[in-house]
Parts: C-alpha cells; structure tokens; sequence
C-alpha cells in the first residue's frame, strides 16, 4: 500500500475529490494547511505596521492507496489540481505498511 | 453643559434671528397672552403647530410677539429624534454589516464591511454638499433646491416643513441615516465580486441619479409622489419610513446591478455557505432594534402616530419571523436560523411603508405576507431565473418593498392615523381595495423605472470607466486581500 | 412625518373617541379654564394624573371639556418608553443570544440562537391572541379579562390603569419584551439536548400556566400580589421590574426541566468548555445596556423613579460585577472573565425587583449580596448536587431573584419611592424587617409552588406527546446541523 | 409603575425637602400665579431655569411658593440623559472591549475584555464613595468637596449647578460613564503585556491623581478651567465632552505608560496582527453610535445645543472616517477596514471638546484634520520614534484629544452655542485665531502636565509594589490563560 | 521506529488517549482533519441554495513508537475508537528512519 | 528523497523557517496541531466546571528534501526550533518514493 500526499490549491479540492471518485477511490482524508515555497504570498499593512504573509492556504490531501491504484490516483491528482500557474503544490508518494479499518477490524489493502 | 442664558439666548439667536417668520416683526408687537403661551405649549404634547391658535395677519405672519417656546425643539420629541437617528445608523454600523458579513464566504467578510463603511463617509459628504438639500428643501417635483446646500440654514430651530419640534439639524442627520441605509442594502446582490473602486463611482452616482429624486418626489414637501403632505401631488402615494424610498430602489437596483455585474467564479459548483450565521445573527437582532429608530422614528416626534408604529413594526416582524422558518419547516422538515433571520428582515421590510397608517390586524396580516412571498422569492423563483443575488436584496428588499408599497395601500386606515383625512380623504375609504390602492401602483411603477433605468445606465458607464469586476485571481483569493490587504481573521499569534 | 393635523385629529379621534371617560360628555360641557389647561399640562413633568385637579362628577367622569392634553401621551415619557422597549429587546436579540451562545459547545451555537428567535415570534403571537389581556386587563386576581385581545382597545392613548402619559400600545409592546426575554432565560439551563419541538410546546403552554398567571398577580391593576397598586392586594408584595415575575418563574422551571430533562451525554467527563467567551462577554455589554430600557423603564415614563431606579440599577450590577470575580481570585487564584460577567448579570438579577424601591446604599448592599450568593450557589451548590444546569440560570436566575425579592422587602425605603406610601404605609416602615418582608417571602413561596408544579405538569404533557431530548446521535453531533441544518462558523471558501 | 401619588409626593418629599432653596420658605408664602406657573413651564421647553422669571428675595429664594414643576426633572431631558448614559457604557461594554478586543492578538482577547470589565466595576465603586464628589462637589479650584461622598444628597431633583431638569443621580451615572471610559481607553497603549493586578493599582492611583482633579478643573462649577461656567475660572477654556479630560489625559497617560512598560516581547519582529478586524469593526460601529450619547448627551438636556452636537458629531466622524481610508489608498495603494475605522474613531475623538460649540462648517473642518493629522501619527511618526504604543491610543487618543482640543479654540462660534457670552464674550469672537486659542493652549499644557507627572509617578509605585509586567513566559503564552485561566475561542467540542 | 496515524471520529479522542497512556504511551499529536469515505455527509440549505458537505470532522493522531510498542498502540487505539457504526476510521502505519528530541537533540528510539 | 516532519512551539515557526532558508531549502507545508507530551497542560475554570487542556498548540513542519539536504535541514530546524524547556518537540524523517510538481508534472527530486 502506498500513502499519497498532494498539496494543492484549496479552490481545486471539488476537482480533485471528483476525479479521485471517478477512478473509484473514495475514502481520503483533507486538511487546512499553509504552505511556503515560489509562490510569493502578501503583505498586510495594519495601520503603521505591516506583516508579510508568507504562508498560504493549501489543502493536504491524504489517501492510502493499493499498489496498482497508485499510478492513476497520482495522475488524477495531478491533472485535477493543475492550473500551470506558480504554487499548484506537490505529490509525494511514500510506502505504508499496515491498514486498520477500526470499525471491522479488517487488515491490510481491504481496509483502505 | 447647564443652559444659564438658554432662555435669553433663544430669544436673541433663534426667535430673533433664524426664523424669517418672525424675524422682522419681533419688535413692538403686543406680547402674547397667557392663554396663547399656553395652547403654544399644549401644542408640544400633541406634537402639534405651536402657532396653530396664535393670531396671524393675511401672509401668515404672527401678529404678537412669539411666545419662548415657538420656533425651538421640544425635549421630548428631540430626544425620541436623535435616539432614532442613532438607532438607523446602529443598522448600518455593524448591523448590516453583520448581516450582510456573515453570510459571504470567510475570504470577503472584510470587502463587505469596508464597503459600508465607505457608503457612510460618502453619503455623509455627499449629502453636508448638496444631498439633503435636493431632498428636503422645496423646488421641483422631482428635485429640491439648493438654499440647504452645506447644510446652510439647517440650524436647531425646527423645519416647521417637516416637524413642529424637532430640531431641523437633528432631522437632516436622521434623514442622512436613512441615505446611508440604502445604497448600502444593494451590496447584498453583489457581495463578492465588485471592485471597491466601482462600488466608489457606482454609489456616487446612484445617489443623484436614484436616491435624491425618489426621496424628494415621496418625502419632500412640494415631491410629486407626496400624498400625505402635498395637495398638489401628481401620484397620492403614501410611504411612511421608506418602502419605495428605501427598499424598492435599492431592491430593483440590485437586481439590475447583480445580472449586469454577472454570477461569481463558481456560482452554483462551490459551496458559497454563509462562513458565520452568528454574525448573520447578531445583525439581524440589531437590525430589528435599530428599525424601530427608521420606524417609529418616522413620526418625527414621540407622538401618537410614532407609538403605533412602534406596535406594528413589532408585531409584523415578529409574525414574519416566525413565518418563514415555519414554512422551511413544512417544506425542508428544518426551521433554520438564517430563516427565522431572514423572516424578521422581511417582516420589517413589508411593514416600513405602512407602519404609521394601519392598525395592529393590518401589521399580523403584513407580517404573514412577508413571511410567505419573499420567503417563496428566495426559495424558489431564484433559482428558476438563475441570477446571482448573493445574498437575496432582490428577494427580500425589492420584492417586500414592493408587497409593503401595495399592502400600504390596501391597509391604511383613519383608525391608525388622523393624517390620511387631509389631503387623502378620497383615497383613504377603509376598504381593501380604496382607491389609495391605484396610487400605491403609480408610485410603484414610477419608482421602478427609475431604479431599473438609472441603475442600468450607470452601471453601464462605470463598467467604461473602471470596470466592474476584479481580476479572476482577486476573486478567487477573495477581496479583503487583494482589496483592503487584510485578513477578517487571524488564527495564530 | 409631521403631523399638522395633530390637535385636530386627537380631539376628533381619540379625545371624542377612545377614551369612554370623556366619550359622552365631550360636548356641551365647559371649556377648561387656563388655570385647568395649565394643571393638566403640569401633571406632564410629573408624570401625574392630568386630570388630578380638574372637576369631577361622583362618578368620577370630567365636569369640564378635557384640555387638549388629557388622554394622549407626553413626548418625554413615550420617547422613553419606545427607547427602552428597543432596549428590551435588545436583551433578547441578540444579547441572550450571545450570552448564552458563547457558553455552548460551537456545534450548538445556532441551536441557541434559533430558540431564542422563535421565542420572540412566538410569544409575540400569544401576546396579540390574548396574551398582553390576560395580564394586563382587568379581570380577576389570578387572571385578566379578555377585553384587549388581539390588541383591541390597545391605542396609542394612554391606558391610566398603568400609566397617565405612555402610549397603551407602546406599554403592551414594552411588557411584551418581559415576556419574551422570561422563557428565553429558561433555554440557559436545558442547553444543547432538548429537541425543538420539544421547546416550542413547552414555551407555549408555560406562558399560560407560569407567566400570564404570575404576571397578572404581580402588576395586573387587580393582581393578587400588587401590593403597590391593588389595595386589595391579598398579598402586599412589591416587584418592580420582574424579579418574581422574570427570574424566579424562569430560574426555578429551569431547574426544574433540567433535572426532568437528563444531563447532557458526557456531562462531567467530556469538555463543555464554553466555546466562545468572547460572544458571552458581548452578550453581556447587551444585558447590561439593554437592561436600563428593563429597570428604569419599569417607571413606565421618564419620571424621578426611573432616574432612581437607573442609579440603583448602575450601582448594584457594578458592584456585583466586581464582587464575583474578586471572590473567584481570592478562592482560585484567577479572576475569569466569566466571573465578570456573571456578575454583572447577577448584579442585574438582584436589583431588578428592587431598583425603583431602594437607595444608592440599598443599591450596594444588594450588588455585593448579588456577587457573593450567585456565586457560590454556581461554584459549590451546584456540584454538590450534580443537576446539569447547562448555563447556570437556576444558579444566577432563581438563586438571584429569590434573593433579590427578599431584599427588597428590607431594603424598600419610602424616601426612593413615595408611591409605597400608598398602600404601604404599614408594610414599609424603614427598618431591615420591616413587614413588607413577610410579604415578600409569601409571594416568593406562591411564586415558588406556580413555577415548580407548573413545569413539572408541563414537562410531561410535553415527554409524552413529542418526547424531550433528541436522539444520542443528533446530541452528540450537535443541534444545529440536525435541528436546522446549518453551521455556525465556516472556516473555508 | 404608575405614579398616582407622585404629584403629592413631590411635594412631600422632594420640594419641601430636597432642596434647601425652598426648604423653609414653602409654607406661608402666596401661591404661584397662572403667569408664573406657565413660565416655569415654558423653561422646561427651552432647557432653562424654571424659577429665571419667579420672585426671589435678595437670597435669591423664592418669595411664592414653588410651582409644582420646580426642583423637579423634565421627562424629555431626563429620557435623553438616561439614554445617553446608557449609550456611553455601550461604547465600553463591549465597544471599545471589542474595538481594542480585535485589534490584539488571540491570545489577549480576554485580557483586553477582563480589563474592561475591571475598570468598570472599580471607577464604580470609587465614583460612589467620593469620585462624583471630588469631581463635581463645589469645593476648590482643583478638587470638589465630599459633599456628595458615598452618593449622599443625590436625588432625583436636578442638581442646578448642572442642569436645571435632569435629575441629579442621573446626571451622577452619566457622568460616571465617563470616568468609566477614560481609564479604559488607556488599555490600548499597553495591551497583551501588562499584569492583571498592575493594572488594578495603576487604575486605581490614576483616578484620584488624574481623573478626579482634570474632570473637576473642567466641569466641576468652581474649576480652574470651567471657561464656560465659572466667571472666575483661572484658564478660561472650553471642553464640550472631554478632549482634554478624556482623550488628552488617556492618551498621554497612555503614552507614558507604555514607554515605562517597554515593547512586547517580539515587538517589530512577529506577526501581532490583529487577530479579528471583524470585532474591530463591530466595536468601531458600537462606539460611533453610542459616542452620540457622549457628545450629543453632554448637553445635559434634549435642547438645542445637544442637536448642534449631534449634527456636528455625524459630519465631523463620517468625514474623518473618509479621509483616513482615502490618505491611505492614495499613500499604500489600498483602502483597509482598520483605515476606516481608525479615522471613525479619530473623528470622534477630535470632534469631542468641540461638538457643542462649532457650526456644521467647523464639524467637516474638524473631520479633515482628524482624518489626516492622526493617520500621520500612526503610519509614520510612530515608528520614526518606536515606542510600543500597542493599538496606537496616543496616536488616536492623545494627538486627537490635543488637536480637538486646539481646534475647539479656532472654531467655537456664538451661532452655534449662545452659552458662549456669558463668560466668554471676549475670548470668543469669532475669527480663527480669536483669544480663546491662547486659553486653550493654557488648558492643553495644564493637562499635559498633570497626566504625564501624574502616570509616571503612579507607574514607578505601580513598579515597586506589584510589578509591571508578567513573566516572559506568560506574556508569550498570552494573558488570557494565565491571568484568568479562560480561552477566547474553543474550536472542538 | 513505526508512525501511526489514525483516523477517528473527535469525540473519541479522549478515549484513545487514555488507552494509549495505559500501554505507557504519552507523546502525540494531534489534529483536526475532514474525511471522506463511506461514511454519509450532510446536507446544509441556505435559503434557496443546497451544500452538499461531505466532508466529515475528524481527527487525525499521529504517534511514533519503538517497534515493540507498536502491536499494542494499534490495538489499544483501535479498541478505544471503535463504535461499530461505519465513519469510525483507519490506521496506517509506517516506517520512520530517525527521531530527534529537539530538546535534547537525542536521536532514536530514546527521542520518541 | 526523505520527508521531515517537525513538531515544534508555535512561536518558533519564524526561526525555522528562516534557518531552512539560509541552507537553501524553501519549500515547506505547515499546519496546526495540538501536541501531547510531558509537557503538561493547564486547566481552565468555568464557574464551577474544572477543564484540563492536555493538548497544547504546536506547528507541524513537514518539508520533503534530498538525500543529501537530510543531515543539514535536521540540524538546523533542530538548532532553530530549541529552548531547551520542556515541549520544543520532536523531528521525524520517513522515505518518500516519489514527488510529482503538479504545475510542471516534473518527477523526482527535481521536483521538491
Ligand atoms: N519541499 C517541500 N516539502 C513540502 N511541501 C512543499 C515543498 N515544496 C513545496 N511545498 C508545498 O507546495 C506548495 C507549492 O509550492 P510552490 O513552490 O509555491 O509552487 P509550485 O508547486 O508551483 O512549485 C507550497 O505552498 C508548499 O505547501
Ligand atoms: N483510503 C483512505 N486514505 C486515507 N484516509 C481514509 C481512506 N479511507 C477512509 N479514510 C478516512 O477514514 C474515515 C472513515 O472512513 P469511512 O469510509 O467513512 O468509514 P469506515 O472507516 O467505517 O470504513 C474517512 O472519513 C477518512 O478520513
Ligand atoms: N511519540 C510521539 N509521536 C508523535 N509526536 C510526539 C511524540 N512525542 C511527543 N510528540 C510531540 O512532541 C511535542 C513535545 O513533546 P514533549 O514530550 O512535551 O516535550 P519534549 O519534546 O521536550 O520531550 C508533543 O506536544 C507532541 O506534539
């Protein structure tokens, strides 16, 4: 089993839940997250004093794929989160070892 | 501050001075009698003409010496009116503010209030400039004259064209609040999506072309839709605190403004929930509190006719507020609070025209109607013609001002109010359909066209001259930032 | 609008019409003299009987023609009575809202505000059925007639049963505001689990059962227990603005339903941290503003009682206020904004019966038992006993109006308010244990039985026909997605 | 509560007993003629002296028996004051809780409200032992009398030293709003940093060494600088509503304060945005509308001079609360909430001392200034010098207060206040730099002087006994946990 | 040293938490996430306007643990969060190369 | 390609990120979490309601570099991240097998 994190665009998470559905994966798990990296972020001036914003609003999404969903779960991200412009945000693809449905107690890739 | 020399200073500085009236004539005239200072002042508790027993020569002027308490405020009328005034600028600020706030998307609760805060400032110099006085000074049918230009002769003495005792100063800042209310109501149509640079330019010339013209034709004294107060008028329209003034222009506005500006970047795809029903809440309960300063208030004076406007607004508000969300219930299986909130505002809306002329059964009937209509307005035949009025000013202003103006009509009574006898005896027969009902329908017709025709054409020029909408990229990342380089919230620190 | 046809309306309309006084014996009877004009006019600063000095019949009806002033409000007193109307409501919306809101879990914010917004649709509905008559006409000592249901009669002359200057459709609007903000304070203490539907029933059948009853006793012209204006009162208690009548009925059916009711699930294991103090605090500013319109305009006119009970009313909640959180540093280390604010509502709670009776020294002595008692039935009663009293209004509500009628009886002092001259003379004797005290503690007991057999009867009515508390599932995720399909805040978009 | 009795009780108590004018002369003396009742009546009307047209002796006793409308209040003026007393504690709970509340970061949300709450119930508390006294007792130049200790001898007549128809406790609460406010106002400067108990002390001091003797030398009848009053006042200044008591004295205290404290931890480094600009805004509306009570209500009365300030006090804010915003899109490219309601408030403030004595024309000067020199202080001159002035009162407050207080002295008119020829016939003549600007300058460094010895003093005892500040982890952790062991937001549950 | 993250319903936190500390477990953290999966969303009305929220609170906690602890977390986790009703979670579990105590700068299993 | 995940006090955030910087690392995505841990909580009072907050606020860290970025990024969020008090948290860093740029659809380390 593989664990897929993407970074993206918050406006695109209706896009890319739809797409991951599309391929039938349909648990994940999505959280508010800031994000640093090229795309510049803002400057907010409150009276004399002004703060730069660095850090801008993503959304990480999460899911536990099998091996052979992986490719197209990747590509389905992909595609969907793509605007070409700066801070469309990242993949990356690590290896998990072991599932738990809580609720059944099932193990491994039939718990996903 | 105590007031030593009051006395002798309104003698000197006002009865001496401000009023023309009297003016030339102070001196040598025979000094008044009791009896005349007494029903002078009897005149203050009924909120009545403090020179009505006085004796005058032929051009109406008085042919003694003015008692002290002609020509200055009333205490209690004063202190109702300058209540008031500050109740109808609690509605704005933060009232709609909240209401309209609460109910946009997190990334544009900013945008909304700066706009109002905009509103406010501009009107208010729009209005010390020229504005007031297009109104309420007598000129035309459609527009005032300039003799309160920089509020000009607006001093404490009271407008005896409007009020017997309230200060002419006081009445221009309450009508001012009302000046603000209004254009403030069509950001609701187009909340999140108009460049602050457009709203700028648009507000600016809505007045002129828009407000200014309607509020002289229904409440200026020489207006051409006055039927109250002008014998003359063209259309005997009635219109106590602003049902065509306030809530049609700026309603049918907005509708225009909104399907001209278009929908918003994911109208109908992206979930644009309310990012705070508290705050949409808060509002709404000072809305409600705040209107009985636009309502009651618009009796300039804590008099008979403010008292029963106190009643109706109260109770058709309460009956629409309980309305709608019923109606949810029926139909949704859920009473919400962004219906029990939005009923309260349409029960208020539909009762502002005719609070101070129908009874308490005319303001329960007003309250189920605005309870019912704008309710099926917003739930249905919206999202049948598919516009996007963000958040329902068309549903709620344009089409309750509209059932208001008619059910005004329909309902003013001789009962409810002694005013309706004087220019209006013809049109006033206490029946449903008197014939008070076809001049509802004239003013309504008139103020619509003004609003969809004035509205149109100005927004067709600012759109050539700054546009309307910000880039696609603004939208997206919301208007507080890009707009006014702040956040509504900030989470960490 | 102006109102040039004032004299003449109010002659014609009311003076000729309304009032039965002067209805028939309005012509052919002398004018008044200039000295009689002027008492009527008089008794206008004084907020007295306009009629006090003029000539009578045996049958107590005017021997002369009534001055102009007779039968119709004075500006001062209805400016006053509107604004503390508004101030009432004020309290409700959205000032209990938030107060109580603030100290619910987040997924039960709109829960609150919803409850509180169809208490005031549907109370204001019973008030025009026949709420407003059962309290306020005359009837008999438990109950009033029927003679002002729908609001009939109700006109914006004056109803000299309750008050010589206020407005009679102003004064049912103002004690309408008392009878939405009494049920809504019970909500405090069955928070977040009981259903809505569930709520709507019981609110409707307590108000005929607990409040129209009690409140009929307490300040209906013939009530039971009015011992200030019923001389045949058979219990002489006093209540100025609502301490029986508002915090004692809603406080003890609070703790009442809530202990019928269950603790909610996970009571005393999960974390029911209030989920915002920042709304309680606003709330709290609004209680306190609010409440001026609640206490000093229980005067019922702009009069030297309520200056009185607008000092008392100040100086009790202030001190209150201070004495609270000073109590929590002093035994916790810590003084929490809670404490601050909690009590100052119980400052407000204590003096609420007491403020037009007492002095400033009367005013202290009960803002530091309001601070002391309230809050140890809070921080210790309470665990002892272990009912779940979500939002402590039994604590602060019914702890602090019991209390509050008791002081009251101690700390009443001819020199705050000569009316207790009236049928007093024997109770009010200046000393701590006077013996208007052993009235009051028969009226707190009387009151006691009403509300504790009242809710307790009615709450089952109610279990057994809709059921109280929704279902495990809906509890834990909350009321407002379940009841009303809708969240209080959206942090995206 | 009706007052059946209350024309007989005013008699009994408060005319044969209250006031000592009468006290001893009521009996035996003729009664008062129709003429003289009327006149006594009529002053009611124009706020002025019900006995200015009696007979007195060469005491200035009466030489009749008092009309019944003597030594009584008015009920139009008194529902004003008791609405503005009202509307003034609104600006602190929770305008300015939430004006500064918003502007802190999240952490110190509550420490901000807890504060205010604090100085609410503490100046309460030492207003009714001998703070109204010392303020507004006769007594001396810099300090009233303990007449009043303890709220002794304040009734419900009218204390004509102040006003001849509100009633004195009420002018004493109103008043106490004020003393209320002003200390609270200092919280902006020293925010997120400063110990709960510092504060408590600190307070404390400063009202005795700086409040009492500022309000007193400006308000109190015999002050040094009552110019209006006072015909031997040492500086013949002028002060409407509290530019120099309130805002000047705040606001350097303020400043001083926050330099003895030294900057936050992390000051110039971290983020410290503010962490809601929605509360900003809400707050910013709430003080707007309820500072009408505080300018408009320092009339003392519903009469012509509180209209005048009323008028001025809309131009001058709306017009400053304009200009800001636009000097900053002009300067930074963006238009930001904070700008617009940093001008409302810098426009309030500026108008303060002035808004009872200049004309509409002065009022929109007076905006232009406030929304420019202000602005200045605040994006550039505060951070050439760097101190951690937190939510910028000095910038607001201080400078607003000195400039209110300079313009003032160019700006009165006698058109706009005829109170202004009584004392001050030569200072006023109605040119820009007419003698009345020295004597303000006077006024300003008496002031200025006063508040800064007096807080530095008062910060260095502060200092020694308690300390100042909390420990570097308590600050980083935020107040609101360590001082008062609350969150302001809880976002689970 | 394995991670584990696990997805459960919020109001079960407590729960896991002391099961964790019973198996002398008491370093985590925690967070607020949004799950998608079988479980059924909601729906919110707006006036005339329908959202559809599938999007469900959560909450994610992530612990490491030595290789010996990690049986009984799982199992101590997953007895704690279960309700039988569907939406009660997953755990993943994963491999970590190094932990550091920032504190300390320990490394290994002594820093976790 | 490895993945860093740092949990560290709030106030930090600044200190770190400008560390990460200065060894040319600026690419990074963060979030908000609560912490459990010998650090101990604080109680929180109402009226007579006793609270214990166990979880305190902490920033999670999460950056995926290079092998050969490791050993500098550790250190110097380590060194940046440190008070020496108790509670300055813990770095974890796991294997990532794949990173994909969704504006660039660039793979591998590259693509970090
Ligand atoms: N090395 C990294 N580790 C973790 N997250 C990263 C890393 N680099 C970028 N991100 C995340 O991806 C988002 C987008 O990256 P950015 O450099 O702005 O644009 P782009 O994805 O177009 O290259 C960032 O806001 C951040 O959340
Ligand atoms: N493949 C997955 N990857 C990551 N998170 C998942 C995955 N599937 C489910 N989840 C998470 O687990 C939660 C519960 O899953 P759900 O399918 O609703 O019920 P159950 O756990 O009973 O099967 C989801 O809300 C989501 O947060
Ligand atoms: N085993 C663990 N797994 C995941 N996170 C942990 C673990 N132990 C500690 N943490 C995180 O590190 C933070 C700091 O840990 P703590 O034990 O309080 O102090 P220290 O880091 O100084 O040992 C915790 O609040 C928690 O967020």
């Amino acid at each position: 089993m593989k664990k897929i994190e993407a970074i993206i665009k918050p406006f695109k998470l209706d896009e890319v839940k739809d797409a991951l559905g599309e391929i039938g994966i349909e648990g994940m798990t999505v959280s508010e997250v800031k994000g640093f990296g090229r795309q510049k972020g803002h400057t907010e001036i409150y009276r004399g004093s002004e703060y730069t914003v660095d850090f801008l609003p993503k959304i990480k999404i999460e899911l536990v794929v099998t091996d052979q969903q992986l490719t197209k779960a990747v590509e389905a991200i992909s595609k969907a989160a793509k605007t070409g412009k700066i801070g469309d945000g990242k993949i990356f693809v690590s290896s998990v070892e072991q599932a738990v449905r809580i609720r059944t107690e099932e193990k491994g890739e039939s718990a996903v | 501050m105590k007031t030593y020399l009051l006395t002798i200073a309104l003698i000197t500085t006002i009865a001496l001075g401000a009023l023309p009236l009297r003016a030339d004539t102070a001196t040598n005239l025979p000094a008044p009698t009791v009896e005349q200072r007494l029903s002078a002042l009897e005149a203050y508790i009924n909120n009545g003409d403090p020179t009505g027993a006085l004796p005058k020569d032929t051009n109406g002027n008085l042919t003694i010496t003015a008692p002290t308490t002609v020509g200055v405020p009333g205490p209690g009328h004063n202190a109702w009116q300058m209540t008031s005034a500050a109740l109808v600028l609690f509605m704005t600020l933060p009232g709609l503010a909240l209401f309209y706030g609460g109910l946009v998307r997190r990334k544009n609760i900013l945008s909304v209030m700066a706009q109002c805060l905009l509103i406010t400032g501009l009107v208010t110099i729009l209005w010390w400039l020229c504005g007031y006085s297009l109104v309420f000074h007598s000129g035309g049918k459609f527009l005032g004259g300039l003799g309160f230009a920089f509020l000009n002769n607006v001093t404490s003495a009271p407008n005896t064209d409007y009020s017997y005792w309230v200060s002419h100063n006081v009445f221009s800042m309450y009508q001012l609040m009302f000046a603000i209310i209004t254009p403030a109501l069509i950001l609701g149509a187009i909340a999140e999506r108009m460049k602050f640079s457009a709203i700028f330019l648009f507000m600016t010339l809505w007045m002129f072309v828009v407000y200014f013209p309607q509020a002289h034709m229904i409440w200026g004294i020489d207006g051409f839709m006055n039927g109250v107060w002008n014998a003359k008028a063209g259309i005997k329209a009635i219109d106590f605190a602003g049902g065509t003034v306030v809530h049609m222009t700026s309603g049918w506005s907005a509708l225009i403004l909104c399907i001209i500006l278009g929908k918003r970047i994911g109208f109908g795809r992206e979930n644009m929930a309310p990012h705070s029903m508290v705050l949409c809440m808060i509002g709404t309960g000072m809305l409600w509190v705040g209107w009985y300063g636009f309502n009651a208030g618009s009796a300039v004076g804590a008099d008979v006719i403010a008292a029963n406007a106190f009643m109706t607004t109260t109770l058709a508000t309460a009956v629409a507020s309980f309305v709608w969300p019923m109606m949810e219930w029926l139909v949704r299986g859920k009473p919400s609070v962004l219906g029990f909130c939005s009923g309260a505002v349409a029960g208020l809306v539909v009762i502002t025209p005719a609070c101070g002329f129908v009874t308490a059964t005319g303001a329960v009937i007003i309250g189920v109607a605005a309870g019912l209509i704008p309710w099926f307005f917003c739930y249905k035949v919206k999202s049948w013609f598919g516009y996007d009025d963000a958040l329902d000013t068309f549903g709620v202003h344009a089409i309750g001002g509209t059932i208001g103006a008619f059910l005004t009509g329909c309902l003013a009574r001789n009962a409810a109010n002694a005013n309706l006898a004087t220019n209006l005896k013809t049109q006033v027969t206490d029946s449903f359909f008197q014939p008070l009902v076809l001049e509802q329908l004239k003013a309504i017709g008139l103020t619509l066209v003004l609003a969809i025709v004035g509205t149109t054409v100005i927004a067709f020029i600012v759109k050539a001259i700054v546009g309307l909408r910000p880039s696609e990229e603004v939208e997206v990342a919301g208007l507080d930032l890009a707009d006014h380089g702040e956040e509504g919230y900030h989470q960490a620190g």
